[in-house]
């Protein structure tokens, strides 16, 4: 009987495994997969990661010249950056943080030409 | 008169600080058991406080009834031990409390919260006997059931009942629900009645419970501290120990079922209360 | 694909089924595939010490089916699953959801079959299963 | 005698997961147990009629987020089976580090869920501590704490690194440390015993008969373990199944305690000889033909049944999962048991109702 | 004072209920990862009590499907208030890669009302934290009931 | 004169009230008849209070001599019940009267040389106590039964009422149980004795189905085992003694002699079969199939009671003997074994019987105790049982009339449908378990006396934990209903309404008063033969021992209890929620969409553990351990 004793006991006495997050934060590892970015002076629009997308959380209209990501939806497979041809996509190490309403990562990029300073802007 | 008054007061309202103080000590040592951090030691006020301001929703409004006569007789119990009073009484009308907690979560028809108050019927049935036998034993050896003469005695009861102490050890561990006999209702709702006799308490009425309860850990610990009543030091000492051998117990140790509980607390209970009792009848 | 695969008939299902489990084989799953509109493959996996052993039975979707939860009690499950997604009948189940094992009211009836709906059905004519979704 | 009739379920604390057990009790000993699923029903291998075929590697992986790697690898043998890829050595080696590594995480989890079961809660801390650190290998190694997404067709996304192997033999040295000090307890306890030994009762026969797949068939003195066919690199690793013979509660725990320790050996083999080179093959083409793969999740035997007919999307694709396979059987052991035994049984075949239900 | 106590403890004490609608169990082991010692919750009185009407913080995950969505409404509609919604994953907060399969209706919104939105597939202990703790803000502000 | 005319009222009216009632034929006479005769024995019994003790001579009636008169009546009765046992065909019937035919015979024409002319009749402050408890608990049962056979007869749809005969025996009862209890020449006792046995029978036997008929046969030959007892052992007590006067031979009890003991023993064994306790069990729980006031008489006030009085009396008389220890320990053991039983049932009756022999095995444990605590305790016991059981046996009998059914099942959540009767169970039950209620101050006198018996002591812990366990259910059951907030009122007939409030307030009321029953009304009985137990000031029973605070413990439970339905006047604002049931609930109350979609019903019935409390696991091995005790008991005497 009570053969977990010496267990937590040892616990009692020894450092407490708790990571205090909020105080104590640890650096997120090389590789992880977070947020989604679109770097969008690479992006040339050309509605890979769209297509490939698992969640279909991507859409690329050509015309219009915007990508717009769901971030809602996107699983964070890392399919997208995997498979884009300019390397515009990119996958932060952070999680994308809560949030009290519904978003969308929408960029605007001028259609069909790269490299002409589109903004990338939120909105919730 | 005055010194009445101050006994009551002290039992009205420093019991439940005192117990809501050590239930937060609780968790915080069995978080440190499990190698945790563990809540802030104020935590339970935070609670009572907090279900005290939440919306009132009842099954029945016989809960609301019943919570409060729960709390009412566990404080009476508590003040009554402050007044020195008849041990057998004491224990009387904290079953009053048992059994209100009982008809209140029978007023629903949740079958968890039923089976909750079946087990906790047969928990009552478990610890009760024990309860008294403890107390006969204490009247054996000071000659008094009256508090009062029990603190009068001259050498600590723990050399004359030492079994016993055992018996009260496993009331205890019952009355505190800690695993194995956490059965009608647990702290931590991971089991298979989900709250079982607390299921259908909600709000302030859940409040009320926890309340109740802390004055019952003032109780049980009262009856402990009884044990050395003769310096303040062994008092402490005893009642740090054997709420630390509770909170580890609990830690180290599976839930069981109530056939098991009642079996071998009767078995094991009743047999050393025996022994005990027929120890200071034969001296 | 792994394993033998014997043709059976309705009639002949339970009895081959029998004689899997004589001898000492584990009924695995059930496998129904929609062939077109009007029929479909069940496909009963077996398997004895890591060796696999099927059983095709091509039936008419309008046909009922018998059960062999008789035999393989474990069965149920599966026959119970086919006919909430493909809407056929299995008769004799040893424990009978009535397709209700996964699907609520509000689900059309029988959403793995994509060529058709079944006819008894008809009083709620629930879109095809394709559109709903949207066609990729 | 009267009933009591409880509804156990779908939001219960001791289930983690959704499933209805409608439970009649007399006293508190069960007398009937009918399940009702259909909670975490999404219909996802229809799914292959909006995916394609690569992309339904994400989608298979979300059947189940404990077990996500091992559902990929049976889909991704399957895929590559019908298109005659052959998957580089390293990949295979590497499938199976990963695959090792999601059943100690499971079988972790798992020991924790049972431990809490019986109302255990220190032990359940305990060993989902432990666990904590598998998920950091995880992470680390892959990039994502719980569905690693490395399958691709074809191989994997990610290799390891001589660094990123040198500190995960170091991360599951202590592991294994930490594990077998809770042997004594979770294997001897008088309370634990008490709470597991004899219940859930499943003989051999009984097993096979029902169907029952993985550490449960185990329990019971079935030696089978679809790891035993040899698939991805296990058949160049030295592996012997688990087994138990007691068939019960406790002997389930055995198996999965005993297979924990014997993950960790498997990883440290396949370390050792994880072969050099490429870790993924281009493919081309559509998958065209049907098959059938198995593989041996933390549960059991998972069974993958695709069929294809050169699209890009599948044209069936059915996944028989070893929770709904055990399903029987646990209906079977209910009956007879008492009611504070139900989420100890329950959990004895490690449900997962998400797979059950897909 | 009195009600600066409860507006405190509210902040102080939030109780969850998990319910996992049709989670691949990604999320809920994320959501007991944080009940677990290197995460530990319980720093923040946070217990997870099993029980809507225990309950101040209802955390989702998964897809509501057409079956479970009656078991949401249920259990939303037993919990006392303040109560606040806290969707976590992918799934819960849109459905998910499983939005368009037949049997799921879609994201927790679909149903009950939600408060604060986890992204993750699945959402990280510490995000599963975050996300309470931004649900804490609704039950502070929460009007407190006309009589104690 | 005073006291003459009490007790005559006390004992001849209930006789002549009897024969009214069977002579006229009319309902509204009969109601009458039986309001007026219960209200004069009130007012007589209470008459009597100042009066105690005192002591009577039965002297002539129209000029003969009573005792002849009784002896007369005893052979017309003990020929009456041979008469049944050949009507009914039971041989031990027949071969019981028969013997106790002959042993009066004996006794009367062959022993007895001289009548005592003095000291017929004796009432002290315990007869007292006994004849207000018939007087008061009786007759207001006897009120209650006026509705009550009204609805019975309507229900049964009977061509010609019964009732005549009913109200004739439910009367002549109280006639005898005031009798009986005022006898001090034990012919007497022994006349009165011998009318209960066979008024039971009667009533028992009312409703003449088989069952009831069967049942009351038992009842018949197992008392008339305990009236042969009683007559072999009241010629033994005067083959020792030369007289029959209770009191002398209590005085000059000789605890030596072992005729006397055994005498005294047999006398016990009487009492045993008379309180139904084990293993003569049967005829009690039979008795239910009579209608509900019968059981409520039997029960409360009259029949059972005559054992405990029996006993309580004679208990100086067996002070410091081994028999006094074996009926305790045979009392302390029929506590546990019927509150065990009483747990495995759930038929409310039933319950309700169990607890009577139960209660009634503590006050025997009592007696046996023999000490002024426990007797004290003894004394209590009876009079709160009496107020409590009566109370419990009527409010069963209305719901049954309302549910058909008296099974506690079935009473789950009559809150909703009879909210005053079903609170006033609640009241009933709470009275029976709780502090500061006089049940439970007798329970804890008995507690504490029987403290240094350890044997005893651990036997009547166990019974009184089993106690609260049946009750706590049955009291929880009763409420267990869903809605709140949206009950009728509830509509009875003014004298049930009269009856129960009198009961319950009484009980309460007696509660509060219990320390000065105690000093008032115990004390004295005590002061002879014992040192007087507890000192009574302020409110509060105290000795060296232990303390009871009964009236600031009553004034604090008065306020929790306003304060608690103040309570739940507030929560009847709160929202109403459905029962917790995983979450899948609907709309109708109390259903859950169970498998297949199809709607089930979420019960939860209560727990019997038939398998260890159950009537056929215990039965058989608790009649046995009572018959070997009884045997020990009266092998101990020789």
């Amino acid at each position: 009987m009570f053969k977990m004793t010496p267990n937590v006991l040892r616990n009692l006495i020894s450092k407490k495994a708790t990571r205090r997050y909020p105080r104590q934060v640890r650096p997120p590892y090389e590789s992880v997969r977070g947020e989604l970015r679109n770097d969008s002076t690479q992006c040339n629009l050309c509605g890979a990661c769209a297509l490939k997308c698992p969640s279909q959380c991507i859409t690329v209209d050509k015309t219009a010249g915007t990508w717009t990501c769901d971030p809602f939806a996107c699983v964070y497979c890392g399919v997208c950056v995997d498979t884009c041809p300019a390397q515009s996509l990119t996958q932060k190490r952070e999680y994308r943080p809560p949030a009290v309403e519904r978003q969308t990562i929408f960029m605007q990029g001028e259609p069909r030409k790269k490299t002409k300073t589109p903004e990338a802007v939120e909105s919730g | 008169m005055i010194l009445t008054t101050v006994y009551v007061l002290t039992g009205f309202v420093i019991g439940p600080l005192l117990g809501g103080l050590i239930s937060g000590l609780d968790r915080i040592l069995t978080a440190r058991l499990q190698s945790r951090i563990g809540p802030p030691i104020l935590q339970p006020f935070y609670d009572a406080a907090k279900l005290l301001g939440k919306e009132k929703t009842v099954v029945n409004v016989w809960q609301a009834f019943c919570a409060f006569g729960y709390l009412a007789a566990t404080s009476m119990a508590v003040v009554l031990f402050f007044l020195r009073s008849d041990l057998l009484l004491i224990l009387f009308i904290q079953a009053v409390g048992a059994v209100f907690l009982v008809v209140g979560a029978l007023a629903s028809t949740s079958p968890f919260s039923q089976v909750g108050a079946h087990r906790e019927l047969l928990q009552i049935l478990s610890y009760e006997p024990l309860l008294v036998l403890v107390v006969v034993g204490i009247y054996l050896e000071t000659g008094s059931f009256k508090i009062g003469s029990v603190l009068t005695h001259p050498e600590p009861l723990l050399l004359k009942l030492p079994f016993l102490f055992v018996v009260l050890g496993y009331a205890l561990t019952i009355k505190l629900r800690k695993s194995p006999f956490d059965l009608s209702t647990s702290h931590h709702a991971h089991q298979e009645l989900v709250k079982g006799l607390l299921t259908d308490y909600s709000g302030p009425y859940l409040a009320l419970t926890e309340i109740g309860h802390w004055y019952e850990i003032m109780l049980l610990l009262g009856l402990c501290a009884l044990f050395w009543a003769t310096h303040w030091v062994g008092m402490t000492i005893l009642i740090v120990v054997t709420y630390f051998m509770e909170v580890l117990i609990d830690n180290v140790s599976a839930r069981m079922n109530w056939r098991w509980m009642l079996g071998y607390v009767w078995a094991m209970g009743l047999t050393l209360s025996l022994v005990n009792l027929i120890w200071l009848y034969t001296a | 694909m792994q394993g033998d695969i014997i043709a059976v008939g309705p009639e002949t299902l339970v009895r081959e089924a029998a004689q899997a489990k004589v001898d000492g084989y584990r009924l695995v799953t059930l496998s129904c595939v929609e062939l077109d509109a009007e029929t479909v493959d069940i496909l009963y996996h077996f398997d004895k010490d890591l060796t696999l052993k099927h059983l095709r039975l091509t039936v008419p979707k309008g046909t009922p089916v018998p059960s062999i939860s008789a035999v393989h009690w474990a069965a149920f499950l599966a026959e119970n699953e086919i006919q909430d997604l493909f809407g056929l009948h299995f008769t004799g189940l040893a424990v009978d959801y009535e397709g209700t094992l996964y699907l609520e009211d509000e689900v059309r009836r029988t959403p793995f079959c994509r060529y058709s709906i079944r006819q008894s059905d008809k009083n709620t004519p629930a879109p095809d299963a394709r559109q709903e979704m949207g066609e990729n | 005698m009267f009933k009591t009739v409880i509804p156990f379920g779908p939001q219960h604390p001791v289930l983690p997961e959704p499933i209805h057990l409608k439970l009649t009790v007399e006293d508190e000993r069960i007398t009937e147990a009918i399940p009702s699923l259909g909670f975490v029903h999404r219909g996802l291998e229809r799914l292959a009629d909006l995916r394609d075929f690569h992309q339904m590697i994400q989608v298979v992986e979300r059947v189940c987020g404990i077990c996500s790697m091992i559902h990929a690898v049976c889909y991704c043998q399957g895929i590559e089976e019908l298109m005659a890829v052959e998957v580089p050595p390293r990949a295979k080696f590497l499938r199976v580090i990963w695959s090792e590594l999601h059943r100690i995480h499971s079988h972790l989890l798992w020991l924790g869920l049972f431990a809490d079961s019986f109302g255990f809660e220190s032990l359940f801390m305990q060993f989902w501590r432990i666990r904590e650190k598998i998920m950091d290998i995880n992470e680390a190694t892959t990039g994502n704490r719980v569905i690693i997404s490395v399958n691709v067709v074809g191989g994997v996304r990610r290799d390891l690194s001589h660094a990123q192997i040198k500190w995960v033999l170091s991360e599951l040295q202590m592991i294994e440390q930490d594990i077998k000090r809770l042997e004594n307890t979770m294997l001897s306890d008088y309370t634990i015993k008490k709470r597991t030994v004899g219940k859930g009762l499943l003989t051999a026969p009984q097993a096979s008969e029902l169907g029952a797949v993985g550490p449960t068939l185990r329990g019971s003195g079935v030696a089978q373990d679809i790891r035993q066919t040899g698939y991805a690199a296990y058949g160049e690793l030295d592996f012997e199944p688990v087994v138990e013979t007691d068939g019960d509660c406790y002997a389930r725990c055995k198996v999965r305690f005993r297979e924990t320790l014997a993950s960790i050996d498997l990883i440290l083999q396949a370390i050792a000889n994880l072969p050099a080179g490429e870790t993924r093959q281009k493919v081309k083409g559509r998958p065209e033909g049907e098959t059938v793969t198995r593989v041996e999740q933390p549960r059991g035997e998972l069974l993958y049944y695709i069929k294809a007919n050169g699209n890009k999307n599948l044209e069936r694709l059915r996944i028989r999962t070893p929770t709904f396979a055990n399903i029987p059987a646990l209906l079977t052991m209910l009956p007879g048991m008492w009611l504070s035994d139900v989420p100890v049984i329950v959990l004895s075949i490690d449900p997962c109702i998400s797979c059950t239900e897909r | 004072m009195l009600k600066n106590l409860i507006q405190k403890s509210r902040i102080k004490s939030p109780w969850l209920l998990h319910y996992d609608c049709s989670s691949c169990n990604g999320c809920d082991i994320e959501v007991l990862a944080c009940l677990t010692p290197v995460y530990d919750i319980e720093r923040f009185g946070i217990i997870n009590v099993g029980n809507p009407k225990h309950a101040d913080i209802l955390l989702v995950t998964g897809t509501v499907n057409q079956r479970n969505k009656k078991v949401l409404v249920n259990l939303f509609d037993q919990m006392p208030h303040p109560k606040a919604v806290i969707a976590i994953g992918s799934c819960a907060l849109s459905g998910g890669i499983f939005r368009e399969a037949y049997n799921v209706v879609g994201g927790v919104d679909k149903v009950i009302p939600v408060d604060v939105y986890v992204p993750g597939c699945p959402a990280k202990p510490e995000a599963i934290i975050d996300g309470v703790v931004l649900g804490l803000e609704k039950l502070k502000t929460a009007s407190l009931p006309a009589r104690l | 004169m005073m006291t003459n005319t009490l007790t005559s009222t006390l004992v001849l009216l209930p006789f002549l009230a009897a024969g009214c009632c069977y002579v006229l034929r009319s309902n509204r006479v009969r109601s009458l008849v039986v309001l007026v005769t219960g209200f004069l024995l009130i007012i007589s019994a209470v008459g009597l209070i100042p009066l105690t003790p005192f002591t009577l001579s039965a002297g002539n009636l129209l000029g003969v001599r009573v005792h002849d008169l009784v002896m007369v009546a005893d052979f017309l009765l003990l020929f009456l019940i041979l008469y049944f046992g050949f009507k009914h065909r039971s041989l031990v019937v027949k071969i019981l009267s028969l013997l106790q035919i002959l042993l009066v015979a004996y006794l009367e024409f062959f022993l007895i040389k001289e009548v005592p002319a003095t000291g017929t009749i004796y009432c002290d402050s315990l007869a007292l106590i006994m004849v207000l408890i018939v007087s008061v608990v009786g007759s207001i049962i006897c009120f209650q039964a006026i509705p009550y056979m009204r609805n019975h007869e309507a229900h049964l749809r009977l061509d010609k009422s019964r009732q005549h005969r009913f109200f004739l025996v439910m009367i002549l009862f109280l006639g005898a149980m005031n009798g009986l209890v005022l006898s001090n020449d034990l012919l007497f006792f022994y006349f009165f004795f011998e009318v209960t046995t066979l008024c039971s029978f009667l009533l028992i036997a009312h409703d003449h189905t088989a069952t009831a008929i069967q049942n009351a046969v038992r009842a018949l030959w197992m008392n008339s085992l305990g009236g042969a007892a009683f007559i072999v052992g009241l010629t033994g007590l005067y083959y020792q003694s030369g007289h029959l006067d209770l009191q002398l031979i209590i005085i000059n009890a000789s605890p030596g002699a072992r005729v006397f003991l055994l005498s005294l023993a047999l006398l016990c064994l009487a009492a045993f079969t008379k309180s139904a306790q084990f293993p003569f069990q049967s005829w009690l729980l039979g008795a239910m199939v009579a209608p509900t006031p019968v059981s409520a008489l039997l029960h409360s006030s009259t029949m059972v009671k005559v054992g405990v009085y029996l006993v309580l009396r004679l208990a100086p008389a067996i002070h410091g003997t081994f028999l006094s220890q074996c009926v305790a320990i045979f009392g302390a053991f029929t506590f546990l074994a019927a509150a065990a039983l009483a747990v495995g049932q759930s038929n409310g009756k039933k319950v309700l019987a169990y607890s009577t022999i139960s209660n009634l095995g503590l006050i025997f444990a009592c007696a046996g105790l023999n000490t002024p605590q426990s007797v004290t305790a003894g004394i209590l016991l009876i009079v709160f049982h009496a107020f409590i059981k009566a109370l419990l046996f009527l409010c069963v009998g209305t719901i049954e009339q309302h549910i058909a059914s008296r099974d506690i099942e079935d009473m789950r959540g009559v809150y909703a449908t009879m909210p005053l009767t079903a609170l006033i169970t609640v009241m009933g039950v709470i009275m029976m378990i709780m502090p500061p209620f006089g049940v439970l101050l007798s329970k804890w006198m008995a507690m504490e006396a029987a403290a240094r018996s350890f044997y005893l002591i651990l036997i009547i812990t166990l019974g009184s934990a089993l106690t609260v366990m049946y009750w706590a259910r049955w009291a929880g059951t009763l409420m267990s209903d869903p809605f709140a907030g949206r009950f009728k009122p509830e509509r009875q007939p003014l004298l049930t309404w009269g009856a129960l409030g009198a009961l319950s307030a009484g009980a309460a009321v007696l509660s509060l008063a219990a320390p000065w029953i105690y000093t008032r009304m115990i004390a004295p009985a005590m002061s002879g033969t014992y040192l007087l137990p507890y000192r009574a000031s302020g409110g509060i029973l105290e000795n060296a021992a232990g303390v009871f605070a009964v009236l600031p413990l009553s004034v604090v439970a008065a306020v929790g209890f306003i304060l608690s339905i103040w309570a739940v006047k507030r929560a009847a604002g709160a929202r109403i929620v459905a029962p917790y049931l995983s979450g899948i609930q609907v709309t109708e109350p109390g259903m859950f969409k169970g498998p297949m979609n199809r709607l089930v019903k979420a019960e939860a019935k209560n727990y019997y553990l038939s398998s260890i409390f159950g009537e056929h696991k215990l039965t058989a091995w608790v009649n046995l351990g009572a018959g070997v005790l009884l045997i020990l008991m009266l092998g101990g005497t020789l």
